[in-house]
């Protein structure tokens, strides 16, 4: 195909490079400078996209990212494929493949444009009356239809490969948008001396300037001057340059989410470069300079390709070089689309004419039929022609008493509209700043801002490039002031260049056609019409936000950019209100889509969360051990040998374990080092146990609740001296207990002299456990005697272990005589394996989580968390003992003597036996008082804890049951979906009733 | 005891990484062995610190002070964390336990982990992840805080224009080595 | 007019202009037997149900806004009612059966689509906190199924079951009676349906005060559209319940939280079921239109500001990217937040009040549209009978003062 | 995310603290009876105006601190330290902005 649109000379595209791409296949080339949107306009290519649900053919409306129309897919390969771009936010690139969305089997043949036919059914909210029968219809028949036809692009088959990055960035002064307004703000913060970051989502800094060659500024033309404020603001070590990156969310405090483009735009992107980044600016002052856009006329069948705004088409014209076709007519309600019909002409296309909404002629007006242009005031367009390309439209006069008299059909291919502009408001409004309604013009503008921010330029309501540029310096020196303290002096630009005319026409035109019947369409993506939006207030939806939800106006994905205010106008005066009165819908984030990806940055695959590893954990992995995940943690789960599965491997170290010894790596537990005078009196009041009796050397298994009574979390307290205290907790709950530590001692009770240090890193933890502990690691340790009447259970000592400085405790959870050999952890890895060959000598083995829990299990030990559920008391996890009823207080004390927390109603921790010794009950699995229960049956409780038990040789659990331990002996039922379970309570300790095996 | 031959193995979370050096632009160098206590107290017990350690911990919020290769690193207004080469601790432990007045002082030499990181583009690198502006007026050379880095709790303390020294809880250091790692891939090419 | 095809159709021939308003607008009367405060779903369906099975017509809805624009115009949508707690099951699945013929009762078709709520288990943990919901549904008759890692994948392709991933997927389960509704239309519906029957929807009008009687007893509500009589007020304003219930002196065991939701560009079909991670905080359904439905959690902090942080959204979408990692460069397009009313035990609050007269429905937090049709029916029969329906008492007001909590939370660390 | 300003570190990022619920809320006495309890434990004022509420700036100095906010505009009215006393509103906002 050949570049048949494309203008002899002009434009910002390097006209010596050319760029092959294809659309839906076809070959075809741009240049460097180029947009997927121009390259394929100046390919002659106008049917770029099928409308969401008339599938009507759709082509360019829009150069910008509001465009509402032309999404499509931009594929590099299976993982990197994109769905729903813009093309006019698409840079071309040499071998880019671009296909279009939302049609079958082709983008000419859409068999979806049989909706067509039906849209005098389908509008809007239609849905909502019909597909009720039969009932079973809507799941299996309606929906699915409706859901395939819905949607826009694919998602893409495989992961996405590429990376993401995030920057957190701090400035004095933020500007948003890089047209004059944003260059001169940028330019007077600056040079106050203020840390700057300039952004602008399009490639080039400039704006509006990049399309106007009638710009000067100070002599230069405008874009020139763009680009050399560009240069001496890059110069600049203070301020940073943003291309190709947009401001999409306000947050509050004035921080800013930025998301720039890093490598989209590349034929080969570099693998050491992020796609995307995003960036988390925090400024002291935001200047918003982010323009406005054009708003489209709302007129009969105004969906067609080729009808596009103005200045869009002026864009393609005098930035990229194209013409967007060869007979346009241009249809206007201000003087802004004047320019585009002079340049057009200028550029070889014929303009059959101007139809001018108003009634007096303009001096722009004249200067159009100066130039050779016709001019037809008081007129309007009440239809257009043409399947895959705009063919004619028909004109109509407006008479003075507004009646309308139809006119001419004009032929063209090309149809440019303007209403006037709409101020770009949407991060102002997102920074929670009020808008006021300008009655004169008919647009909302910033007024009193929430956030320490500014507006200028055209989103600010200014018209002319000299207002622009004077706003945009007053806002830039402001900011910098108010950040910095630095004076600007003030700068009087010279400015001459396009002007823009805020306000114009608002809502449908005036037209001879049967209004309740012909679509005059307002958001275009999402096919609303005026005729829906009038349906909407006649079915009594009112506010403009039902209005919004039952039509889906501006609901897609452009966010009503270019619609909401014809939306607004065609329902205000439906209603016969005024605008203020209807009020606008939210603008919320983010002004245009932000990809997933760059929200999750690096967050993925291992650093998706940290990944914290023992000391031990290449050992474990050595051995061959598969890791659970606890909290952050990785727990080796089970040391597996020579071909053994999880239940053998399980089996064998839990032998092991109490015929002679087994060693397990114990380090993620928390660890709290309480220090202090008053540090056994804060255990005191944070325990449920009492602490102010407890011995040096001495350990006492500690329970912690909250101030509601109900256990929190529980670990062994050490006391190493007067003053210091060993405190352990579960692996999950270290940091929370620490948290919650903290928090007494610093706001309940900050009198006390005693201070909370983690260590849980600090130290590397081996468990030895068996029989044989004592001959395991007596050659290991020095500085204890480790007889029992020297170090009886529950003990603990300062002393070397390995030579090293270490923590010994004799502490058990497996009912065993048992050690923990604290040391230093950068040391762990040696111990660990030193304590393991010293326990292999005596045929002792590792073990993993799945071993400890069984052994456990075993002795009715209970885990917080698995077998207590965040519902039950001390009393309830049948460790009442534990609790020091005499202290005064502690947390707790209150919560747990509420009148439902005791009482016979509570469950209580039991040991369940099933009937059959081989059954393993389920985790979970309910507890019945009957064998078959009937539906909803109520359950009295549930299995926490079910083991094959090696030791006991049978299947062993624990339970929650209501007043369990009311019930020792009694028979319930555990029904299963195969059939119920026939279990017996008991006590929950299954093995070494006495206790005498903790001392070997 | 156990004939401790040849001696155990000690292992630096940081230094069992890769290394990670891009020219000029970024280095993350393990620290390795060190000394490190938390010393919390306040009041007589801070000046009596001072004494004890040769370094007086600052009552100046988020700031260190250096002597002779010891540090004291402001962390909180009762918290500091000591920082001096490996092999002092008994000795330093041993001075503490003289001061009467009540106070904590608990060894975490091997709790943290450490890496120096420098460079042109430190403060890029860092700023994938730390919330905090690091601009040299924000974040002048002496200053030390605990902070983020990405989902991991640090601390930092800048010791040059470009060189900060970042400390991390010791099995959170494959974390942060590979989020640097990430973010310094940037500058792993030649300008 | 009745809502069918066939009236589509005739209303077509004439362009639609003959359709009325769905609900009647009307000025605020000076007295109701009944109002009810807040017209959210919740609130619309109380004054439904108390219209249309209670018997009493002389009802009003007062909305400080527009109906359906507090928590139920911004929610994910979800629907199910596998809970672990019996209580809770059965609440949740009364307001399920309700929900299976929601659209023919009200003849608004709110498309209530059980495509499946599937909850995926990645710890040890998880799987015990699961498999004991699985089994305490199967007692309740509640459809729950447990699924391994590959018939999770199969039920939704696209979800990322390898084995090496950080959090990996070890199992999941599935209540395929779940779903997800058009949540606009539930409160339309409700609306429709009730003004239909006589009930008053009044808009635009903010309850500013509750008088009450020298008796204590509920008198009457000043509102920004003037007084309105009142012998018995049914407090239903979610996120605000604490500014509400204040105006009659009564202290709320609640705070008010911002959740934020947002949804994707429009997609060819490709989450095939709702599917929920509570290890690493994401929930994801794809609408009738195409969108991907994204929850993302609460902020840390009370507001009612309606919006939120970028670090929730951030987690919540790489938490997205992990399940599916094909969606990483599928676009946000809207953000939102709501206000949540939460309790400490994360159940809600349904019953009667200190103050005779006044009843309370709130405390839903993060989860209560799947329980509209349901909260509705009870907060109406407890304002008929005068004293909690069997269902709604255990959620009384007094539980936390004697300990009776209901903590799907504590028990399972499972929410929405 | 909030920039709050710690009354020990100065301003920092939102993501370096944890919010710990409505400041001033005392304790119950351990036989104070379950309607203190609750009031202590789950009882909010819950306000639309300014909270006085707890934040702990953990990944910082880890104190735990009292701050005045506005929960509809979300800022910050003041910081204050644990055992100092809740400043004036009139004086920290100018305005004499009731709770509710
Ligand atoms: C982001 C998000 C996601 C969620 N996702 C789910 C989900 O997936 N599944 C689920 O089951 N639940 C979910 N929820 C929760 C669910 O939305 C709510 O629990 C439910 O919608 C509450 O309904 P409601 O009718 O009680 O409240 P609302 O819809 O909030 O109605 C309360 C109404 O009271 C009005 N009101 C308040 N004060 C006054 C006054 N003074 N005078 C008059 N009127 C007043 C408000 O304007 C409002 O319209 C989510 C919530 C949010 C915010
Ligand atoms: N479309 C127009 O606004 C337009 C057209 C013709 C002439 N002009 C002239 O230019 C003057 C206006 O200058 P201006 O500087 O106010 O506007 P501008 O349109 O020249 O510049 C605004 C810039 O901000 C960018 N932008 C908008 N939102 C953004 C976001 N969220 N993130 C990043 N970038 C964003 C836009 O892409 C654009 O480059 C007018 O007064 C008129 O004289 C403007
Ligand atoms: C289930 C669901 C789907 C939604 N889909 C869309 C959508 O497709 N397009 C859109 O713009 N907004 C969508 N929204 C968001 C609404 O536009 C709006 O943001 C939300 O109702 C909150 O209201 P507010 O933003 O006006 O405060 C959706 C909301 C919900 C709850
Ligand atoms: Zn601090």
């Amino acid at each position: 195909m050949s570049a048949a649109f494309r203008t002899a000379s002009g434009g910002r595209i390097d006209r010596s490079t050319q760029l092959a791409f294809t659309f839906d296949g076809v070959h075809m080339t741009g240049h460097p400078g180029d947009t997927l949107a121009s390259a394929l306009t100046a390919n002659g290519v106008r049917l770029l996209a099928r409308s969401f649900k008339y599938h009507r053919p759709r082509g360019l409306v829009a150069a910008g990212s509001e465009e509402p129309n032309a999404l499509v897919t931009v594929i590099r390969d299976d993982g990197r494929t994109t769905p729903n771009l813009a093309a006019t936010t698409v840079e071309l690139y040499d071998g880019l493949v671009a296909v279009s969305q939302n049609r079958w089997p082709s983008l000419k043949w859409d068999v979806g444009a049989l909706n067509d036919l039906f849209s005098p059914i389908f509008v809007s909210g239609f849905y909502y009356k019909t597909f009720m029968w039969p009932r079973s219809f809507w799941q299996k028949v309606y929906e699915p239809r409706i859901r395939a036809a819905a949607g826009f692009g694919e998602a893409p088959k495989a992961a996405d490969p590429d990376r993401y990055a995030n920057r957190f960035a701090h400035c004095d002064v933020l500007v948003i948008g890089a047209g004059p307004a944003g260059l001169a703000a940028a330019r007077a913060a600056a040079e106050a001396g203020a840390r700057v970051i300039l952004c602008d989502e399009n490639p080039e800094l400039g704006g509006s300037l990049l399309a106007d060659p009638s710009a000067m500024i100070d002599g230069e033309p405008g874009a020139g001057w763009a680009a050399s404020i560009a240069a001496d603001l890059a110069a600049r070590e203070t301020v940073t340059l943003l291309t190709r990156t947009t401001a999409f969310g306000y947050y509050q405090d004035n921080m800013v989410g930025l998301i720039e483009r890093v490598t989209d735009h590349l034929a080969d992107p570099p693998d050491h470069l992020p796609r995307e980044r995003l960036w988390q600016v925090r400024a002291k002052r935001v200047v918003i300079a982010a323009g406005a856009l054009e708003r489209p006329l709302v007129f009969p069948e105004n969906d067609r390709p080729g009808i596009m705004l103005a200045d869009a088409a002026r864009t393609f014209l005098t930035r990229h070089g194209v013409a967007a076709g060869s007979r346009a007519v241009v249809f206007t309600a201000t003087d802004s689309a004047y320019a585009a019909a002079i340049e057009a002409k200028a550029a070889g296309v014929s303009v059959a004419l101007v139809a001018d909404l108003r009634r007096e002629a303009s001096p722009a007006a004249e200067a159009a039929r100066a130039a050779g242009i016709r001019v037809d005031l008081a007129t309007t367009i009440e239809a257009t022609s043409g399947g895959r390309s705009v063919e004619s439209v028909r004109l109509a006069r407006i008479a003075p008493n507004g009646s309308i008299a139809p006119g001419e059909t004009i032929a063209c291919d090309l149809v440019l509209h303007s209403a006037g502009f709409t101020p770009t408001v949407h991060l102002f409004s997102q920074s929670r700043g009020k808008l006021r309604f300008d009655a004169d013009r008919g647009v909302f503008l910033p007024h009193e801002p929430h956030e320490d921010v500014v507006c200028a330029g055209a989103c600010n309501g200014a018209e002319t490039l000299a207002a622009a540029l004077g706003e945009g310096h007053a806002a830039g020196a402001a900011a910098a002031r108010a950040a910095t303290g630095v004076e600007v002096a003030e700068r009087a630009y010279e400015a001459e260049g396009l002007a823009i005319e805020i306000g114009g026409h608002f809502g449908e035109v005036p037209h001879g056609r049967d209004a309740s019947r012909v679509k005059c369409f307002v958001d275009l993506q999402h096919d609303v019409t005026a005729k829906d939006i009038r349906l909407a207030t006649r079915e009594g939806f009112r506010s403009i936000e039902h209005v919004k939800r039952f039509t889906t106006t501006g609901m897609a994905t452009d966010q009503g950019k270019s619609s909401n205010m014809n939306a607004l106008a065609v329902a205000a005066a439906t209603m016969g209100l005024d605008v203020p009165q209807v009020g606008l819908t939210t603008f919320r984030r983010p002004y245009t889509p932000v990809s997933f990806g760059a929200f999750a940055g690096v967050n993925r695959g291992d650093l998706f969360d940290p990944i914290r590893r023992t000391p031990s954990h290449d050992a474990a992995t050595a051995l061959g051990a598969p890791f659970e995940d606890v909290g952050l943690w990785k727990r080796a789960w089970w040391f597996p040998r020579d071909g053994e599965d999880r239940h053998a491997a399980v089996a064998r170290d839990c032998r092991t374990v109490r015929e002679t010894v087994g060693v397990f790596d114990a380090s993620t537990l928390g660890k709290i080092e309480v220090v202090g005078p008053d540090a056994a009196e804060f255990l005191n009041r944070m325990y449920v146990n009492p602490f102010l009796k407890l011995g040096v050397g001495r350990c006492r298994y500690g329970i912690l609740c909250r101030d509601d009574g109900y256990v929190y979390d529980d670990g062994v307290v050490g006391r190493i001296a007067e003053d210091r205290f060993h405190v352990t907790t579960t692996t999950g709950g270290a940091p929370r207990v620490l948290a919650m530590m903290e928090d007494y001692l610093q706001t309940e009770w900050p009198e006390l002299d005693v201070w909370l240090t983690s260590t849980t890193e600090q130290w590397a933890v081996v468990a030895v456990q068996g029989p044989k502990a004592r001959e395991v690691i007596a050659p290991l340790v020095a500085g204890v005697d480790l007889s029992s009447a020297a170090f009886p259970h529950m003990s603990v000592a300062d002393c070397r272990i390995l030579g090293l400085p270490g923590r010994l405790f004799r502490v058990s959870f497996t009912g065993e005589l048992g050690y923990e050999l604290n040391v230093p952890a950068e040391y762990g890895a040696a111990a660990w394996d030193a304590v393991l060959a010293r326990a292999g000598e005596v045929g002792g083995c590792a073990y993993g989580t799945e071993t400890m829990h069984v052994l456990r299990a075993e002795k009715g030990y209970i885990i917080v968390g698995q077998d207590t559920d965040g519902t039950l008391t001390p009393a309830d996890a049948g460790l009442g003992w534990a609790v020091g009823k005499s202290k005064p207080d502690f947390v707790g004390k209150a919560g747990m003597a509420r009148p439902d927390l005791t009482g016979p109603h509570r469950k209580e921790i039991v040991g369940l036996l099933p009937d059959d010794p081989k059954c393993v009950l389920d985790e979970g699995a309910q507890i019945t008082a009957e064998a078959n229960p009937a539906k909803g049956a109520h359950a009295l409780g549930h299995v926490t804890s079910a083991y094959w038990s090696p030791n006991v040789g049978r299947g062993i659990a624990l339970a929650m049951v209501e007043g369990g331990r009311s019930r020792m002996g009694a028979k319930l039922h555990v029904p299963m979906p195969t059939g119920p379970i026939a279990v017996t309570v008991v006590d929950p300790v299954f093995w070494d009733k006495e206790g005498k095996r903790l001392d070997g | 005891m156990v004939d401790l031959a040849p001696p155990l193995a000690r292992i630096d979370a940081f230094a069992a990484l890769p290394s990670l050096a891009h020219g000029s632009r970024f280095a993350a160098t393990p620290v390795g062995p060190a000394t490190r206590f938390v010393f919390r107290g306040r009041g007589p017990a801070v000046d009596a610190a001072a004494a004890a350690f040769g370094v007086a911990p600052p009552r100046d919020a988020c700031r260190a002070a250096e002597a002779a290769e010891r540090a004291a690193l402001w962390l909180g207004p009762d918290e500091w964390l000591l920082l001096a080469p490996d092999g002092e601790g008994e000795t330093i432990a041993a001075a503490f336990r003289e001061i009467d007045v009540p106070h904590s002082l608990v060894d975490i030499s091997h709790r943290n982990a450490a890496l120096t990181l420098s460079g042109s583009e430190v403060t890029t690198v860092l700023a994938s992840g730390c919330p905090l502006d690091l601009h040299l007026a924000a974040f002048p050379v002496g200053m030390c805080t605990r902070t983020l880095y990405a989902k991991a709790e640090i601390v930092l303390w800048r010791r040059a224009v470009d060189r900060f020294r970042l400390e991390c809880g010791r099995s959170f250091a494959p974390y942060v080595h590979g989020v640097l790692v990430d973010a310094a891939a940037e500058f792993a090419v030649a300008d | 007019m009745h809502f069918s095809f066939l009236s589509l159709l005739r209303n077509a021939f004439s362009a639609h202009r003959d359709w009325p308003a769905q609900w009647r607008s009307p000025e605020p009367k000076p007295a109701y037997d009944a109002v009810i405060v807040g017209g959210g779903g919740h609130g619309l369906a109380a004054a439904y149900y108390l219209a249309a099975e209670f018997g009493i017509r002389s009802v009003a809805v007062v909305e400080k806004g527009w109906i359906g624009g507090g928590n139920t115009g911004r929610n994910t949508t979800i629907v199910r009612s596998n809970y672990l707690l019996e209580e809770s099951e059965a609440l949740y699945d009364h307001a399920l059966k309700l929900w299976e013929n929601l659209s023919q009762v009200l003849n608004y078709n709110v498309m209530f689509s059980p495509r499946g709520v599937m909850m995926l288990a990645h710890t040890t943990h998880d799987v015990q906190s699961f498999k004991r919901h699985f089994h305490a549904n199967r007692l309740a008759g509640i459809d729950t199924e447990w699924l391994t890692p590959e018939e999770a994948r199969d039920w939704c392709p696209g979800l990322n079951i390898a084995r090496d991933i950080r959090y990996p997927i070890v199992g999941a389960t599935l209540q395929k009676r779940g779903g997800v509704a058009r949540h606009d239309a539930v409160a339309w519906g409700y609306a429709r349906a009730a003004s239909a029957l006589g009930v008053d929807i009044i808009e635009n009008c903010e309850v500013t005060g509750i008088r009450r009687a020298a008796d204590g007893s509920i008198e009457a509500l000043d509102t920004t559209r003037g007084v309105i009589a009142a012998k018995k007020v049914g407090g239903s304003a979610a996120g605000h319940t604490s500014v509400v219930m204040d105006m009659a002196g009564v202290r709320m065991p609640i705070e008010s939280f911002p959740l934020q939701a947002l949804v994707s560009e429009p997609l060819k079909p490709i989450v095939s079921c709702v599917v929920m991670s509570n290890t690493i905080h994401a929930y994801i359904s794809q609408s009738d239109k195409g969108d991907l439905v994204i929850g993302a959690g609460t902020d840390q902090y009370v507001s009612y500001s309606q919006t939120g942080g970028m670090q929730i959204t951030a987690h919540t979408l790489d938490a997205i990217c992990e399940l599916f990692p094909v969606l990483r460069r599928v676009r946000m397009m809207r953000n939102w937040g709501g206000i949540v009313d939460t309790t400490a035990d994360r159940s809600p609050i349904l019953g009667t009040t200190p103050v005779p007269g006044l009843y309370v429905n709130c405390g839903w937090g993060t989860g209560g549209f799947k329980a509209t049709p349901g909260a509705g029916h009870l907060l109406a029969a407890t304002i008929a009978k005068g004293e909690p329906h069997p269902i709604a008492a255990p959620f009384s007001l007094d539980r936390f003062a004697r300990g009776r909590l209901i903590d799907e939370a504590a028990a399972a660390a499972v929410a929405h | 995310m909030l920039l709050i300003t710690c009354p020990y570190c100065g301003p920092r990022p939102e993501i370096e603290f944890a919010a710990r619920g409505e400041a001033h809320v005392a304790r119950a006495a351990p036989d104070a009876g379950g309607e203190a309890v609750a009031a202590s434990l789950y009882l909010r004022s819950n306000p639309r105006g300014v909270i006085a509420e707890r934040w702990r700036h953990v990944a910082g100095c880890g104190r735990f601190f009292n701050a005045l906010r506005h929960t509809v505009t979300d800022k910050f009215v003041a910081t204050y330290r644990v055992g100092e006393h809740r400043p004036d509103l009139a004086a920290a906002t100018g305005a004499g902005e009731g709770t509710r």
